[in-house]
């Protein structure tokens, strides 16, 4: 494959309301702001997608007007997946592999603030047999935890990834939760959809961020380094709960294997895991050890732009190798219920030949 | 001058879809309103209810032949408790979504559990279908699952 | 108990209904666009970079790519550039059919405007007519393109095709 | 350097104002598990799924893909989900493409679908916004306001918006799988159909269907070991532009012209008239066929209505367009850009039955747009490859 690197990644602080921007506003700043960091012109990008999602605004075609952000002006190669920003970066992965562009833009953006962001999260689900019951985004990932809880885990080693969480998210801007608490402080507060509490979720924010993709000696001549990707993969599972393992994520395996997770260390690891027995699942699944840094930036449980909040991992962890914080990371990103839908990136230093 | 607070609106979204549901789904439904309960046979002989178009293993059409009569009672397999019902939700009071596992069938059927408490509440647990005086052909023909004593 | 209902025959379909209760803001540009409206006042901005007027503004120029930041205040007349006859009922509709839903190039604008052309015949509405708001009372005014109530023809001779024919 | 991809199987459900026979899974399985039996290939010879559909509204499910990935066969694979607006179809099958062209798969099956009838089309496109008057009235609200313009900058008569309604709906009667199929189809029948959206007329828009349509594409192994013919990729190409900015020409857009210039250099076309044997381009009110033949470069600016005029565009002339009976006949909108592009792929193959034009170059070309004609999707198939 050819080497691809993300050079540059921008993202607006997550909030739990932006009151006066709507997402155009929100996302030109972003894109303009990775554009600039990435050292390469806005007209020499040859390829641009996006994620994005109509029903957090509750208007069809919502990602058209994210495109008056980018300056489509003339005319550019482009597409929108109604996805998590991932995604999006997974397709302009493929799209480099051609040899006939260096260069791609890919931003994200979600406005949760808007609507009902759990409630609208049941339009997800199986139309005939579970819609018409509305559980919403909660109650799914309930039936999940407690899954998780009866093979013989608690509820104070969900808490003790909320609790890291938010204490990491103190050195973090863009984080929009962060905290002191203890375990003990955190259990003495009450269900929001037990076994789930408040700290088990991740909050509803707004926000949007955008990395920029370079290929080969363009990556190398724009970037000191370079966050390159050495594996990307995703899988998807069955739809229904009833018919899969809660209790294990079987796609996160077979991605993170195919993306080479296990053949060489880990430094850092940014995961999507917007509930906290889902990032215990998902560190099992992946073969992460205790000597891995686990969502440094706080994670979704500190900031959760719905839509972005995915694309914003592969971001987090690029942004540790371009500092030199890290040499080898891995991000994931997550859809649908229980984490139905899983995406794993592997982002090293050493990457490129 | 024009003053400079953004401009706020609700935006209502409503619409009554009518979703046409084909002969599996439809045979499903169809039972339920004759307060039956029935599952389907994948092709690795594991029953599933409710039952689906496509056998989520391996994608085959499962077809009307392999439907299995199931009991409307089971046990619980996990469950979350609803505080606060939503409008929508098929009870007004707390409540619990579980995955029942009905009598005879392999997997977990999404429902609601009317268990009063909280603290009734457990994976394990024995239900019964309860049904609904006036059904139609749906999911909510089912209005909730109730308790039962232990076998 | 009641099984009224076993006699019929297959469930062919099913009604999910749903209702959703979203917050829409249009955002702090057309915002300062629609405060005007409700003043009387028709609001563009311009762009920094290509200098062409947006109204109603978007809070960018989609063009570049850049927030539009000088405000403009236009004089409401403007120019037919294109328009329908719509004369199809459909569900949720609220004005009544027929009716002519034009394209207006506002004077000193760069981007035309949507909205109803009335006061006149539905089939003497043409390209090039020259037309002006009319307002809602003052008291009746929200911050809305509702406040225009539509255009209407000025009288003022035909504008020539040349000097919109890049603005439909 | 990237890999050779051909179409190796098409798939399409019949196209019906509501199918009620039925669930959303299985419209879309009908069309996926004809395009597997066409490809002679398996569920577990597909590597990865890539679906499109337009918003999602239209079902009242949102991310419809997760629901649909057992129906699809995608247990333990990788799925993408598209939305470019009405363009989706085709980028769609671009992405799938792209997953082949970048060598990551070996067979990819892509699907496009949409369910009208679950909810209303107008509805759903013409909800009224916070503050704006409802002024708009569906697609063909914004629509007509272009035509106008495009009548009046080429001079054309009244009666090519006319001929383009009869045209395609005379091709349909030829395709078992479309939408309409009015027998008594007529020249006077579409002139006395009603105004809707005057200048539109009735029989000159497209109708509003249920239905899903299926490609299975396959690296260069996979087409030769095909039994059947396959279609070559020769090309494909994207354009996007904003909405509305100023400046913007709608009626001719520059993002339409710049896809098909680069569409055409890459598979080395200078004379599309002459080096294609058929297009399927996406025509949902009958002006657009004229207006895209300019905007592609079939026909010189302001000329575009002559071809459909003196009839080119026609089954029996030179220069076929929609030999299938196109959008004005079948418009399931989020699968009516695949539509165009798994048709052209018929006709390379030689598989477009009674639809079937004569082959002489052995190309065809496949068309979609989208949004407010800003975004593009493009493809060039042969049967030879590239």
């Amino acid at each position: 494959m050819r080497d691809v690197a993300v050079v540059s990644f921008a993202q607006m602080p997550s909030v739990r309301h932006e009151e006066s921007r709507n997402e155009v506003e929100m996302l030109m700043p972003v894109v303009a702001e990775a554009i600039e960091r990435s050292g390469i012109g806005r007209k020499e990008i040859g390829f641009t997608v996006s994620g994005s999602c109509d029903y957090l605004a509750g208007v069809p075609f919502a990602f058209v007007a994210g495109l008056d952000s980018v300056g489509a002006w003339p005319p550019i190669q482009e597409s929108h997946v109604e996805m998590d920003g991932a995604w999006a970066l997974y397709e302009a992965w493929v799209r480099l592999q051609y040899g006939d562009i260096d260069s791609a833009l890919v931003y994200a953006f979600g406005k949760a603030s808007m609507g009902d962001l759990p409630k609208v999260l049941t339009l997800q689900l199986d139309p005939y047999y579970v819609a018409p019951l509305w559980p919403d985004a909660l109650s799914m990932a309930g039936l999940q935890a407690r899954a998780f809880l009866d093979a013989g885990h608690t509820e104070a080693e969900m808490a003790e990834v909320a609790v890291r969480s938010r204490r990491s998210a103190k050195d973090n801007p863009n984080a929009q939760v962060r905290g002191d608490e203890t375990v003990d402080d955190l259990l003495g507060r009450p269900y929001v959809a037990a076994p789930l509490r408040a700290h088990d979720c991740a909050p509803i924010s707004d926000g949007a961020c955008a990395i920029v993709l370079a290929a080969g000696n363009v990556a190398r001549d724009v970037c000191d380094r370079p966050a390159w990707i050495t594996g990307i993969d995703h899988r998807i599972e069955a739809h229904g709960l009833g018919v899969r393992d809660l209790t294990t994520s079987a796609s996160t395996r077979t991605a993170g294997e195919r993306a080479g997770v296990g053949s060489k260390p880990i430094d850092v690891a940014e995961l999507y895991a917007p509930f906290t027995h889902q990032e215990l699942i998902l560190r099992d699944a992946l073969g992460l050890g205790d000597g891995v840094s686990v969502n440094p930036s706080g994670g979704a449980l500190a900031a959760n732009p719905f839509m972005a909040a995915g694309l914003a991992r592969i971001g987090e962890v690029a942004q540790r190798i371009h500092r030199g914080d890290a040499s080898r990371g891995v991000a994931h990103a997550t859809s649908g219920p229980a984490l139905q839908q899983n995406l794993v990136c592997v982002l090293d230093a050493e990457g490129g030949k | 001058m024009a003053g400079d607070e953004v401009l706020v609106a609700p935006n209502i979204l409503e619409y009554p879809y009518k979703r046409t549901v084909g002969p599996i789904i439809g045979r499903f439904l169809t039972g339920l309103r004759e307060r039956r309960i029935e599952g389907i046979r994948a092709t690795d002989g594991r029953v599933l209810c409710p039952p689906v178009e496509y056998d989520p293993a391996n994608g085959e059409s499962l077809t009307e032949d392999a439907f299995v009569p199931l009991a409307d009672t089971g046990t619980v397999t996990t469950w979350t408790w609803v505080g606060r019902p939503r409008e929508e939700h098929p009870l007004d009071h707390p409540f619990a979504f579980a995955l029942i596992q009905l009598d005879g069938a392999d997997t977990g059927m999404l429902h609601a559990v009317d268990a009063g408490e909280r603290s009734e509440m457990r994976t394990g647990m024995r239900v019964r279908a309860h049904w609904r005086d006036e059904r139609e052909g749906a999911i909510t023909d089912i209005c909730c699952f109730k308790p039962e004593q232990d076998a | 108990m009641s099984d009224a209902a076993v006699e019929e025959g297959p469930v062919r379909s099913i009604r999910t209904p749903q209702h959703f209760v979203y917050q829409y803001s249009p955002g702090q540009a057309t915002s300062r666009f629609l405060r005007g409206l409700e003043q009387g006042r028709i609001l563009g901005q311009r762009c920094p970079q290509c200098g062409k007027v947006y109204t109603p503004p978007r809070g960018a120029c989609a063009s570049d790519g850049v927030p539009t930041t000088d405000e403009v205040e236009l004089p409401g007349t403007g120019t037919v550039t294109t328009f329908c006859v719509v004369n199809v009922p459909f569900y949720g509709q609220k004005i009544e059919i027929p009716y002519v839903s034009a394209t207006v190039l506002l004077d000193g604008a760069d981007i035309g405007l949507f909205h109803l052309i009335q006061e006149v015949a539905a089939d003497k509405v043409h390209m090039g007519m020259r037309v002006e708001p009319v307002w809602v009372e003052p008291a009746d005014r929200t911050p809305s393109l509702e406040s225009i109530k539509y255009f209407r023809p000025t009288g003022e001779p035909d504008a020539p095709f040349d000097s919109y024919k890049e603005h439909v | 350097m990237t890999e050779r991809c051909a179409v190796i199987g098409v798939g399409q459900t019949k196209y019906e104002s509501t199918r009620g026979d039925v669930s959303i899974a299985g419209l879309v399985r009908e069309a996926a598990v004809r395009a597997l039996e066409d490809a002679e290939v398996g569920w577990s010879d597909i590597d990865a799924v890539v679906i499109g559909k337009a918003p999602d509204m239209f079902e009242g499910i949102m991310m419809p893909e997760l629901y649909l990935a057992d129906a699809l066969g995608a247990v333990g694979k990788p799925m993408l989900r598209v939305h470019t607006a009405g363009s989706v179809g085709g980028s769609t099958a671009i992405v799938a493409s792209s997953l082949i062209k970048a060598g990551i798969h070996r067979r990819v099956l892509t699907v496009a679908f949409e369910k009208q009838s679950e909810s209303d089309a107008m509805w759903a496109l013409s909800r009224p916004v916070p503050f704006s008057p409802p002024t708009l009235a569906g697609a063909g609200g914004y629509f007509a306001p272009l035509i106008r313009a495009y009548i009046r900058r080429s001079g054309a008569p009244d009666h090519v918006g006319i001929m383009v309604g009869v045209k395609d709906r005379q091709n349909a009667l030829r395709n078992p799988y479309a939408h309409l199929r009015i027998e008594d189809i007529s020249f006077e029948k579409v002139a006395e159909s009603p105004m809707l959206w005057d200048p539109i007329r009735y029989l000159e828009t497209c109708p509003s269907s249920d239905g899903a349509c299926a490609m299975v594409l396959g690296d260069e192994a996979a087409g030769d070991a095909a039994t059947k013919p396959v279609a070559w990729v020769h090309a494909t190409a994207q354009r996007s532009e904003p909405t509305m900015f100023a400046g913007r020409d709608a009626v001719n857009p520059q993002a339409g012209r710049d896809c098909a210039a680069d569409l055409w250099a890459q598979a080395g076309i200078t004379d599309p008239r002459r080096e294609l044997d058929a297009a399927e381009i996406y025509v949902p009110f009958s002006w657009y066929e004229p207006m895209w033949m300019e905007n592609l470069g079939f026909a010189p600016m302001g000329e575009g209505w002559k071809m459909t005029d003196s009839h080119a565009t026609a089954f029996e002339g030179d220069m076929p367009i929609n030999p299938s009976g196109g959008v004005l006949s079948s418009n399931p909108i989020g699968a009516s850009g695949m539509i165009r592009f798994a048709e052209a792929a018929l006709q390379v193959r030689g598989m477009a039955g009674e639809h079937q034009v004569e082959q002489k170059t052995g190309r065809a070309m496949g068309h979609a747009y989208g949004g407010g004609s800003q975004f593009f999707a493009m493809w060039v198939v042969g049967r030879n490859k590239p």
